[in-house]
C-alpha cells in the first residue's frame, strides 16, 4: 500500500493530463444537462438591463482577448442579445487591441435574431482605442474627441446613435466585459467612483473574487463572474448558449480537481515521514 | 471553401499548442513564434487604423488642429533610443507617460479603492437580522485584523499579534476563494478548446 | 539639465490629472482634455515602440544565428505579413486588405491567432490540475483553510454542488461576500496606499528609476 | 523645495521654460478657446474635499518619514518573519552542500517588484557567499540580468568572498514566459537546488514553478505582490511572503529613506483606516451616520 501510495505521489503528470481532457471531452460528449440556479451578483446584472426605459444608450466595453474567450464571448453576445431585446441601443468599444474582431463578431451573431437593427441607429462599433486608463477618462470629458471616428472611419458626428453623446452622463448604464487589465478595476476607479456612473461588470472567473467587494459597496451593479456567471444570465434571458452548455463539463472538471487534491494529500501524509520541512511560525 | 481551411488551420495550430503537454517540441515552438508575431502585427496595425489616422494624422492635416504636433513628436521622440547619442531624449515622453498614469493612480485608487471603500464597510454592528450583525462583525473584524497583519511598524505581539493571526485567516480564507475561482477559470478556458475540435471541427456534437 | 527637463515633465502632466479632479471649472477642464487628447496619442507610439523593440531582438538573434533563431524568422515574417495586409493592402486599395471581417487580416485572426492565444491559455487547465495533485498539500492550519475554502467554492458553484446541497449556491455566495471580501478588502487598501505612495514619489521626482542610468 | 526637487534657483529655469511653453502652445490651438458655453464658474469641488483631505494628510506624513530617514533618524520596522524562512532555507541547503536557486520574477528591471527581489537577491548573496555552493539566478528579462550581477558580486563582496562569485549562475534563459518556466524546471530537476526563493512579480508560470520544486523536495520561500498568484505559492511552498510584506521586507534590508519612509507612511495611515473603521462602526451601530456620510464621493 505504502509503496502504491509513494508511486502515486511520484505519478507523471501526462496521465493527469490526460484525465483532465477526458473529464472535459466526455461530458461535452454527452450531457446530461444539470439544473443550476441564479446567484444574486448576475440577478443584479440582469435587472440593471431589465429596469433601462425602451431606447436607452447602453455603453458597452468589451476588453478581452481570445485568452479568455469561452468565458467572456457567451457573455459578450447574450449582453448584446439582452439590450437589442429591450430596445436599447449599444454603443461598443473595445481597450484591448487583439479583441476587436471577438466584440464585432458576438454583434454579428447577434444580429442574426434582430435583421431589423440598422448600424448607426440602433447599434455602433466605436472600435479600439489606446491607452487604458487615459482613455477611459479622456471620455469622462468628450466622448467624441476621444474617438473621432468609429470603428468603419465614419465621423463620430455622422452617426445618428452618437448625437447628444458627450460623456458619461449621456449614457445610462456602462456594462464591462473584461479579460483582464484594462478592465472593469480600472472602469470602477476611474469612471463609475469619479463620473458616478451605473456599472456592470461580465468578468473572467479569476478576477471575480476581487470584485465582490464592489458589489457590496455599490459600485457595480452586477457581475457575471466566468462561464458559470454566463451560463445563469443565459438561463434568465431564456437563450441558451455555450456557456450552458460547458456547465456538465466544468462540474466534472471540478470534482476531478477535488479528487487530485485528496488522493494527493492522502499519499502524501501516508508517507510524510521522511521528510522534513521548514518550521517558521508567523 | 476557406472557413474550411481556416477550421483545419486552427485544429493544426490547437494540436501544435496543446503538444507542449508532452514536451516542449518543434511544433510548440513554431506556434508560440507565430502567435507572438501575429499578435505584435495585430497591435500595430490596429494603432495605425484606430489611433493614428482618427486621433493625430486625420485632425492634423486635415482640420488643421497644429497643437498636435507636440504629441506627435514625443511620440517620435520615444525611438530616440535606437540612437546612443540622443537616447537621453526618450525620457520626454516616458516622463509624460509615467507622470500620467501617476496621476490618475493617484485619484482613482484614493477614491475608488480607499475613501469608498471605507465608507462601505461602515457597517453597524448589531441589527434586527442576526445574520446581518454577524456579517457586518464578521466584515469590520476581518478587514481591520487584515490591516494590522500588514502593519510593519509594531512587533507583532499581544493583543497586535493575536489580532494579525486573525487576519491571516481571513487572507487565506480569501486565497482559497481565489484558488476556487481560478481553477474554474482554466477549467473554462479548456472547455473552450475542446468544444471547438469535438464540435466545430470535428462535427461531434450536436 | 537631461534630468530636470523629464522630472518637470513627469509632474506637470501628473498634477494635472490630480488638479481636474478637483476643479470643475469648465475653462480649466479644456486645458486638461487636451493633454489627455495628447496622453492618448503619445501612449500609442509607446507600444509601437514596444514592438519595434521586439523586431530589434529577434533581428539580432537572427543575424547572431543564436538559439531558435529560424523560429524567429517566422515570428518577424507574420509580424510583417499582418501589416501588409492591415495597413499597405489598405493604404494601395488592395483587394481583401484592411482590417475587419471577410479581409485576410481577419481570417488570419480567426484562424491563427484566435486558436493560438485561447489554447496557450487553455494548457493552464492542465498544469493547475497536476499542481493540485502533485504539490496542494495542507500542511498547516492556515493551507488547511486556504484548501477547504478552496473546495466549497469549487464544489459550491458548480451545478453538481447545488444538485448535492440545495443551500450550496447560497453558502458559496456567503463565503464570497463576508469571509472573502474582507480578506480582499484589506488586501486591496493596502494595495491602494502602497501604489498611491509610489505614484507619488514618481510625482516629486523622489523615484526615478524610470530615468534609467545617465 | 518639497514638491520640486531641484534645489537651486537656476535650477528652475527649463522647468519654467517647459510650462511657458505649454501655455503658448495652448493659446494658438484652434480647438481651444476660453468663450466656451456653460461655464462652470466654480475653482473647486467641494463634493470631493474628503479626497483632497486624505491626499494632503497622506502626501504629508509620506514626505515627513522619507526627510526623518535621510536624517538618519531610525524608522522602526518589524523583522518580517519570511527573513527568518529565508535563512533557515539557504542554511538547510548549506548543510547539505547543496545549491541555492533565487527566481525573480518575470517582470522588468524597473518594475517595483524586481527592485525589491533584487535588494532580497543581495542579502542572499551574502549569506551564501561563506559556503562554497552555488547560488543561480535564472532571468527572464535581459535588462534584469546585470543589475542582479551587481547585487550578488556586492553580496559576495561584502562577506568578504568577492572570488566566490560565478557569473555563469547568473543567466539569462527566455523573454517567453513558458519557454522560461521550462527553463527554471530545468534547473530544478538537473541541479537539484536544496532552496528556492522565488521573490517578484509571477504571473500563470507561478504554479508550474512551485510544483517542480516541490517535487525535487527543496524547501521553498516564495514572495509576490501578484495576489492573485498567491494561493498557488501557499499551498506548494514552505513559506510564502505575502504581498506588501515583500516591499517591507525590501525596506527592512535596504534601509532606504525612499522605501522605509512610505512603508512607514502608509503605516500610518493604515493606523488611521483602523481607527475610522472601528469608530465608524461603533458610531453607525448608534444611529449616528454623519460620520460616515463624510466618506462618500459624489
Amino acid at each position: 500500500m505504502r509503496k502504491f501510495l509513494e508511486k502515486l505521489e511520484r505519478l507523471d503528470r501526462r496521465v493527469i493530463f490526460i484525465f483532465i481532457g477526458f473529464s472535459i471531452a466526455l461530458p461535452l460528449l454527452f450531457p446530461v444537462y444539470t439544473d443550476f440556479s441564479v446567484t444574486a451578483p448576475v440577478e443584479g446584472f440582469y435587472n440593471a438591463i431589465e429596469e433601462l426605459p425602451p431606447g436607452s444608450k447602453v455603453l458597452v466595453s468589451c476588453d478581452y482577448d481570445p485568452g479568455s474567450m469561452p468565458e467572456l464571448f457567451p457573455m459578450n453576445i447574450a449582453v448584446f442579445h439582452h439590450l437589442l431585446s429591450r430596445g436599447h441601443k449599444v454603443i461598443m468599444m473595445q481597450l484591448w487591441a487583439t479583441g476587436t474582431l471577438l466584440a464585432e463578431r458576438a454583434m454579428t451573431e447577434v444580429l442574426e435574431d434582430f435583421p431589423e437593427k440598422i448600424y448607426g441607429e440602433d447599434w455602433v462599433n466605436l472600435g479600439f482605442k489606446e491607452g487604458r486608463e487615459v482613455v477611459m477618462v479622456s471620455m469622462g470629458t468628450n466622448i467624441p474627441k476621444t474617438f473621432p471616428t468609429d470603428s468603419r472611419g465614419t465621423k463620430v458626428e455622422e452617426i445618428p446613435i452618437m448625437q447628444g453623446v458627450t460623456n458619461f452622463d449621456d449614457v445610462a448604464l456602462l456594462m464591462n466585459v473584461s479579460g483582464g487589465l484594462p478592465g472593469t478595476k480600472e472602469w470602477v476607479l476611474q469612471v463609475q467612483s469619479r463620473y458616478g456612473v451605473k456599472l456592470g461588470s461580465g468578468c473572467t472567473a479569476v478576477s471575480a473574487p476581487e470584485f465582490y467587494p464592489y458589489i457590496q459597496s455599490g459600485q457595480l451593479v452586477g457581475l457575471l463572474g466566468g462561464m458559470k456567471g454566463a451560463a445563469e444570465y443565459e438561463k434568465l434571458l431564456g437563450r441558451p448558449g455555450t456557456a450552458q452548455r460547458g456547465m456538465d463539463a466544468q462540474s466534472v472538471s471540478h470534482i476531478v480537481v477535488f479528487l487530485f487534491i485528496f488522493i494527493g494529500n492522502v499519499a502524501y501524509f501516508a508517507v510524510k515521514g521522511k521528510k522534513k520541512r521548514l518550521q517558521v511560525s508567523r | 471553401m476557406w472557413e474550411t481551411i481556416g477550421i483545419w488551420f486552427g485544429a493544426f495550430l490547437t494540436l501544435c499548442i496543446f503538444s507542449f503537454l508532452y514536451k516542449d517540441n518543434p511544433f510548440y515552438k513554431l506556434a508560440e513564434h507565430l502567435f507572438v508575431g501575429i499578435s505584435a502585427g495585430y497591435w500595430a496595425t490596429l494603432e495605425y487604423h484606430n489611433v493614428f489616422r482618427p486621433n493625430l494624422w486625420d485632425p492634423l492635416t486635415r482640420e488643421g488642429r497644429l497643437l498636435l504636433i507636440v504629441p506627435f513628436i514625443f511620440g517620435l521622440l520615444l525611438f530616440s533610443r535606437f540612437t546612443k547619442k540622443y537616447s537621453w531624449l526618450s525620457r520626454w515622453p516616458m516622463a509624460l507617460i509615467i507622470g500620467i498614469y501617476a496621476g490618475i493612480t493617484i485619484v482613482g485608487y484614493g477614491s475608488g479603492d480607499l475613501i469608498l471603500q471605507i465608507h462601505a464597510n461602515l457597517l453597524p454592528l448589531w441589527t434586527d437580522n442576526w445574520l446581518t450583525s454577524l456579517n457586518n462583525i464578521l466584515l469590520t473584524v476581518g478587514v481591520i485584523t487584515g490591516l494590522i497583519y500588514f502593519f510593519f511598524s509594531k512587533e507583532h505581539k499581544g493583543a497586535l499579534g493575536a489580532g494579525a493571526k486573525v487576519g491571516i485567516w481571513f487572507l487565506m480564507i480569501s486565497f482559497g476563494a481565489s484558488f476556487g475561482y481560478t481553477v474554474m477559470s482554466r477549467m473554462s478556458l479548456l472547455i473552450g478548446r475542446v468544444y471547438f475540435l469535438l464540435g466545430t471541427w470535428l462535427h461531434l456534437l450536436e | 539639465m537631461r534630468r530636470e527637463i523629464p522630472i518637470a515633465i513627469c509632474f506637470l502632466f501628473g498634477i494635472s490629472f490630480i488638479l481636474e479632479y478637483f476643479i470643475p471649472h469648465e475653462g480649466v477642464l479644456s486645458i486638461f482634455e487636451t493633454i489627455r487628447q495628447w496622453a492618448i496619442i503619445v501612449i500609442a507610439f509607446a507600444y509601437v515602440l514596444g514592438i519595434a523593440n521586439l523586431l530589434r531582438i529577434n533581428y539580432h538573434v537572427v543575424q547572431r544565428k543564436q538559439r531558435d533563431w529560424p523560429y524567429k524568422i517566422i515570428l518577424m515574417a507574420s509580424l510583417f505579413f499582418m501589416i501588409t495586409v492591415g495597413i499597405v493592402f489598405d493604404i494601395l486599395g488592395v483587394g481583401l486588405g484592411g482590417i475587419g471581417e471577410g479581409t485576410i487580416f481577419g481570417w488570419v485572426y480567426y484562424h491563427a491567432q484566435y486558436p493560438l492565444q485561447s489554447t496557450m491559455f487553455a494548457l493552464l487547465a492542465f498544469f493547475i490540475a497536476s499542481a493540485a495533485f502533485r504539490a496542494f498539500r495542507i500542511r498547516t492550519f492556515q493551507a488547511s483553510l486556504l484548501a477547504v475554502t478552496a473546495l466549497f467554492v469549487m464544489i459550491g458553484r458548480v451545478p453538481v454542488g447545488e444538485s448535492l446541497w440545495a443551500g450550496f449556491p447560497d453558502f458559496t455566495e456567503w463565503i464570497m461576500n463576508v469571509p472573502q471580501l474582507a480578506g480582499k478588502r484589506a488586501i486591496m487598501i493596502g494595495a491602494a496606499l502602497g501604489a498611491i505612495s509610489t505614484a507619488l514619489k514618481v510625482l516629486t521626482g523622489l523615484e526615478r528609476t524610470y530615468l534609467g542610468g545617465e | 523645495m518639497i514638491i520640486f526637487p531641484c534645489s537651486k534657483a537656476p535650477r528652475y529655469r527649463p522647468f519654467l521654460r517647459v510650462v511657458f511653453l505649454l501655455i503658448c502652445i495652448l493659446l494658438i490651438d484652434p480647438s481651444w478657446s476660453l468663450a466656451q458655453e456653460d461655464l462652470t464658474e466654480s475653482w473647486f469641488n467641494p463634493n470631493r474635499v474628503n479626497m483632497l483631505v486624505f491626499l494632503v494628510f497622506f502626501f504629508g506624513v509620506i514626505i515627513y518619514f522619507i526627510r526623518r530617514a535621510k536624517k538618519g533618524k531610525s524608522l522602526f520596522i518589524r523583522r518580517i518573519a519570511g527573513l527568518d524562512a529565508i535563512e533557515e532555507a539557504v542554511g538547510r541547503a548549506t548543510e547539505m552542500g547543496r545549491p541555492v536557486l533565487f527566481v525573480p520574477g518575470i517582470e522588468d528591471v524597473n518594475q517595483i517588484q524586481t527592485v525589491a527581489a533584487m535588494i532580497i537577491l543581495g542579502n542572499v548573496a551574502k549569506m551564501v557567499a561563506g559556503y562554497d555552493i552555488p547560488l543561480f539566478v535564472p532571468i527572464c528579462r535581459p535588462f534584469v540580468v546585470p543589475v542582479a550581477e551587481e547585487r550578488v558580486k556586492e553580496g559576495y563582496a561584502s562577506a568578504g568572498r568577492p572570488d566566490a562569485y560565478n557569473r555563469d549562475n547568473v543567466r539569462y534563459i527566455s523573454d517567453e514566459q513558458f519557454a522560461y518556466a521550462a527553463g527554471v524546471q530545468g534547473i530544478m530537476l538537473r541541479d537539484k537546488p536544496m532552496a528556492n526563493l522565488l521573490f517578484g512579480s509571477f504571473f500563470a508560470e507561478s504554479l508550474m514553478l512551485a510544483e517542480t520544486g516541490f517535487l525535487t523536495g527543496a524547501i521553498q520561500v516564495a514572495g509576490t505582490a501578484n495576489i492573485h498568484q498567491l494561493p498557488f505559492f501557499v499551498v506548494a511552498c514552505d513559506y510564502t511572503i505575502i504581498g506588501e510584506e515583500l516591499f517591507a521586507t525590501s525596506a527592512y534590508l535596504s534601509k532606504e529613506p525612499k522605501l522605509l519612509g512610505s512603508l512607514k507612511g502608509s503605516d500610518l495611515a493604515k493606523a488611521v483606516i483602523m481607527g475610522i473603521l472601528a469608530l465608524g462602526a461603533i458610531l453607525v451601530s448608534f444611529g449616528v451616520i454623519e460620520f460616515k456620510n463624510w466618506f462618500f464621493i459624489q
